[in-house]
């Protein structure tokens, strides 16, 4: 049934979106995710899909235009990087609030200014606290997989929200990587058809959507989509367990990796992930006991996941692609010192902020967070808890 | 609660100067050296629909920012509104001071209000003949005044004075037509 | 053309009960505009924030007897633009029968200026749809500050009539003709004070393939300070007096609509108005006389692009 | 999440109310009354009036209510009393009349009895 094949990521994601083969897409140029719309429109132009492309004249107009399509009914999609997703801002909380089951591709990359193309979260984490789920992709394949699994969370009843699929500018979308693609057919009767419960072309069930609220019901309308949230912690799992028979792959809301008996871990997403996963390798070869962490849904944040997944190490090294600018390090830091919070034991919990504008994250730079850690452990102290890898301090 | 705080609400039509009334009125009485609130009610209502304006009046600093739900005082800018809406959380000895020809009977009986003070006084006429347009706010303060006796009538015209005098310097006549709609308006009200 | 009798007939799809103000301009407009719809027609609306958006909507009412759709301020083009694309894809599959028009609503603030990109992208990429402007003048919803359709010497609360500054400086942004120059099939400028003028165009634009854009001027009583009631009067000055212009440009044809028979000075259209009021004051003829030279001069430029004789009427 | 039949109200929960906030009722705003707006109520002469329908098609409200074609009643539950149908009336078969003077005749007539 499967095919493994060689594909860059964003290959690997236009891949998944002509199988998907959504109704509408409309989207925007923008390095490093221009290459998935160049090449959706030659699938448009040759027929090898049924969708409308919409050639926006921006990004701002590309996720307003996914929304109208998907609020009339369309299984609607976009794809976006860096400048693109800040200039979308404003309208991916309205998608959200809308509840608008739109998929959306992020090749993420780092923020003006200096202008910078390369990879870094900083695009990603400024939506954090959109109401979008935003799942993380270690490579290609994990890019691809997502994708496809990515529809049917967004429109699944209990979540109908729409979903981001993060994967590396460059380093994962434009790399060439191998993976095992499904064929058409299965991707096919995987996403089945979009059956809209609601929707602006319904002659019978006319409908008004982007109201009003005043202070009498915005408040519910808000947690309403906090429970869209909620829920989709379950459904992300379901969807991953039934993806799993057709694939062969395992997804969940986060990806334990030798944690079971580790005393120290790296938490980590995206491509980094896999470096930290070699470097893990090479040390439990050396009998340290280390483990990484990767997230691959980030919101919903898998708090009780990674509380659980977490509990029996004594020092954790949170890797963040991204600045807050607050003095606190990094976005995910705080989300994942405050997941331990509860726990009973005394974990140390450090943040190393990483990678910023493409900077590499060498191997020797994973191994010296090991090392860190298992200083914290020995001495018992974690001095200075925001650190910063990879910079000339 | 205990009820250092003075609470008042208007209702009026969007586009009648509610709000600018709340604010005057919070202004003339902060020169007093009391401390003030003013502020209206914000929705998507558009001209002429009914609204909300509120002040609250203390001697001490005020730092409570929710709605008003019980004043003490209520004044009506628009005859056409009075509804049970008007009398919604009004205290047993609440006072009224409604703008319109009718009596404070009259009043009573289309309110079917049992306790609290009515005042009526017809504003529009008043603010017609001495401003020279209908604008009910101004003369309404001056009918609050002689109902709630809650300053000193000349005090009060001479802080309402300097309000104008700092919103109308090149307008002399503007005014001299809100204090003389603020006099007959003292004069005019009639209570039970 | 339909007479007052048969549409009254028709169905309403804005209907009442909406919190606009009393007296506003919108209400009226779209009336109009959706009532050259037949009433075995299907529309989808989109609206861009504004006070139509504001006082329409409020959970859980809605004013719309068809369907709804309001996603932001800036960005109606391209919102309906995705509503069609879906529309022709399901159409294609065959996931969908129906026939659909689409219509969107901005007011000037969400057309001439944040929305102009958006707007420009949509008409430019070809989409079957209708995109009216409500021309106001003015950023109503927030209390009225000057947009780029604001006349000049207009006193808004961003371009206020001040000592030193008497009110906006500059003309107008002439927004139907950009749109024109889109080369889009239709495009027409009209006013509320002139309903079969309104209904005419409306219809073209509905039956038109491709995008058409409609320029409607839509008075507010609250921005424009004039006696509520007075609102057909007003708008027909705007008319007469040559400062808004009834014309069409259809597949690249410039057409005038109608030739005021006698001379108005644009005074009869500035006086009735507050927002005027000031140029009115003494030493400040020169403003009006600017204003004036203002509209010949467009007038003129309107003419010869519709091919009418070059003319100013006699003072 | 479908439509709950029972009507929207402040007092429903997020469980209750519909999803984002969407309305299912196509111009269900006409259960809104905005009759309470009005401080001047149009009253028409049916005598001048020549059911030109002029006022139907300058209302903003809607609240003209036509009749096969005529001049058939105000829609007094959600007329804001802006005056533009008798502003446009050619044969000025409309009058403006306040509120309040309707409601004192009224009373006049309800004490006279």
């Amino acid at each position: 049934m499967e095919n493994k094949v060689a594909l860059t990521g964003n290959e690997a994601v236009a891949e998944a979106m002509r199988q998907i083969n959504p109704d509408v897409v409309a989207a925007y140029p923008i390095t490093p995710s221009t290459e998935v719309v160049q090449m959706f429109s030659s699938f448009v132009a040759n027929g090898k899909v049924d969708s409308d492309f919409v050639t926006v004249e921006s990004e701002h107009s590309a996720m307003s235009a996914t929304m109208g399509a998907s609020a009339a009914g369309a299984r609607a999609m976009t794809c976006t990087s860096s400048q693109g997703l800040a200039y979308m801002f404003e309208v991916v909380y309205i998608a959200a609030s809308m509840r608008l089951p739109i998929v959306f591709a992020v090749a993420n990359r780092t923020l003006s200014a200096p202008i910078n193309i390369h990879c870094d979260h900083s695009d990603a984490m400024g939506i954090k606290q959109s109401g979008v789920i935003q799942l993380f992709s270690e490579n290609a394949q994990e890019a691809y997989d997502n994708m496809i699994q990515a529809v049917r969370i967004a429109e699944h009843p209990d979540v109908h929200l729409p979903v981001s699929v993060n994967y590396d500018g460059f380093i994962t979308s434009h790399a060439l990587d191998i993976l095992e693609i499904l064929d058409d057919e299965t991707v096919k009767n995987f996403v089945g058809v979009y059956k809209p419960e609601e929707y602006l072309l319904n002659v019978k069930e006319p409908i008004s959507m982007g109201n009003f609220d005043m202070y009498d019901y915005y408040f519910e309308h808000k947690y309403q989509q906090v429970a869209a949230m909620e829920a989709a912690k379950r459904v992300i799992e379901e969807i991953g367990k039934e993806y799993e028979k057709i694939s062969g792959r395992k997804y969940g809301l986060i990806d334990a990796y030798k944690l079971d008996d580790a005393d120290m871990a790296v938490v980590v997403m995206n491509s980094a992930a896999g470096s930290a996963k070699g470097v893990c390798d090479e040390l439990r070869a050396k009998g340290m006991k280390v483990g990484v962490l990767k997230p691959r849904a980030f919101r919903p944040f898998p708090h009780e996941a990674i509380a659980d997944a977490l509990k029996g190490v004594k020092a954790v090294a949170v890797l963040d692609r991204a600045e807050t600018f607050s003095t606190l390090g990094g976005p995910m830091f705080g989300d994942v010192r405050n997941s331990l919070y509860d726990l009973k034991n005394d974990i140390k919990v450090v943040n190393y902020v990483y990678g910023l504008g493409g900077r590499d994250l060498r191997l020797e730079d994973v191994e010296k967070v090991y090392n860190d850690l298992a200083d914290i452990i020995k001495t018992g102290k974690a001095d200075n808890f925001v650190r910063y890898l990879g910079l000339r301090e | 609660m205990s009820k250092k705080v003075l609470e008042i609400r208007w209702h009026g039509r969007g586009g009648q100067g509610a709000k600018t009334a709340a604010l005057m009125l919070a202004e003339t009485i902060a020169q007093m050296g009391k401390y003030v609130q003013g502020f209206p009610e914000y929705g998507p209502e558009r001209m002429g629909a009914p609204i909300l304006a509120f002040n609250r009046i203390s001697d001490e600093p005020i730092h409570i920012h929710s709605n008003v739900i019980n004043p003490d005082i209520v004044i009506v800018l628009d005859a056409t509104l009075l509804s049970e809406k008007i009398t919604e959380g009004v205290p047993e000895d609440g006072i009224y001071i409604v703008n319109t020809t009718k009596t404070p009977q009259e009043v009573r009986k289309k309110l079917n209000l049992k306790g609290g003070k009515i005042f009526t006084v017809d504003a529009n006429q008043i603010s017609l003949e001495t401003i020279g347009r209908v604008i009910p706010n101004t003369p309404l303060m001056g009918a609050f005044i002689k109902a709630t006796g809650f300053m000193p009538y000349e005090e009060f015209i001479e802080n309402v004075k300097r309000e104008l005098e700092k919103k109308f310097r090149t307008k002399p006549e503007v005014i001299d037509g809100n204090i003389k709609a603020i006099e007959r308006a003292y004069r005019e009200v009639k209570g039970e | 053309m339909a007479t007052l009798k048969e549409l009254s007939k028709t169905k309403e799809r804005f209907v009442g009960g909406h919190r606009l103000c009393a007296g506003c301009g919108h209400g009226i407009s779209v009336r109009m505009i959706l009532n050259a719809l037949g009433d075995d027609e299907n529309v989808v609306v989109g609206c861009a924030t504004g006070c139509l958006e504001v006082a329409t909507t409020i959970y859980p009412y809605t004013s719309w007897n068809c369907s709804f759709i309001h996603n932001a301020f800036e960005n109606t083009g391209a919102t309906l633009s995705g509503v069609e694309a879906a529309y022709k894809s399901l159409k294609k599959q065959g996931k969908i029968n129906d026939d659909f028009k689409f219509v969107a609503f901005g007011g000037d603030g969400g057309t001439y200026d944040i929305g102009l990109q958006s707007l420009s992208g949509a008409m430019e990429r070809g989409h079957n749809l209708v995109y009216v402007c409500l021309d106001n003048e003015a950023y109503m919803n927030t209390g009225i500050q000057r947009s780029s359709a604001t006349p000049m010497g207009a006193d808004t609360t961003t371009s206020p009539a001040g000592k030193v500054i008497p009110g906006k400086q500059q003309p107008r942004k002439d927004l139907t003709a950009i749109m024109a120059d889109h080369k889009i099939p239709y495009v027409a400028q009209t006013a509320v004070s002139n309903w079969q003028d309104v209904h005419k165009k409306a219809t073209k634009a509905f039956e038109t393939e491709g995008p058409a854009f409609i320029n409607m001027l839509s008075p507010c009583p609250r921005g424009w300070r004039y006696d509520t009631p007075n609102i057909v009067e007003i708008a027909k000055k705007a008319v007469e007096t040559r400062f808004w212009p009834l014309f069409e440009v259809e597949n690249g044809k410039w057409k005038l609509n109608y030739k005021p028979k006698r001379y108005v000075p644009i005074e009869e259209f500035l006086k009735p108005q507050g927002r005027f009021r000031h140029l009115f004051a003494p030493g400040n003829e020169d403003l009006i006389k600017r204003i004036q030279e203002e509209v010949d001069k467009e007038w003129l430029a309107l003419l010869e692009r519709c091919g009418e004789e070059p003319e100013l009427p006699p003072r | 999440m479908t439509a709950p039949r029972e009507f929207i109200n402040p007092k429903m929960n997020w469980k209750q109310l519909t999803k984002a906030g969407n309305i299912y009722e196509p111009g269900n705003s006409v259960l809104y009354e905005t009759g309470d707006w009005r401080t001047n109520r149009p009253i028409i002469d049916r005598e001048k009036c020549i059911n030109c329908l002029i006022c139907w098609r300058y209302c903003p409200d809607a609240s003209i209510i036509p009749d096969e074609g005529k001049f058939g009643s105000f829609d007094y539950k959600h007329c804001k009393g802006c005056g533009i149908c008798a502003s446009v009336c050619p044969t000025h078969a409309i009058s403006m009349i306040s509120e309040d003077e309707i409601e004192k005749e009224e009373e006049a007539k309800e004490n006279g009895k």
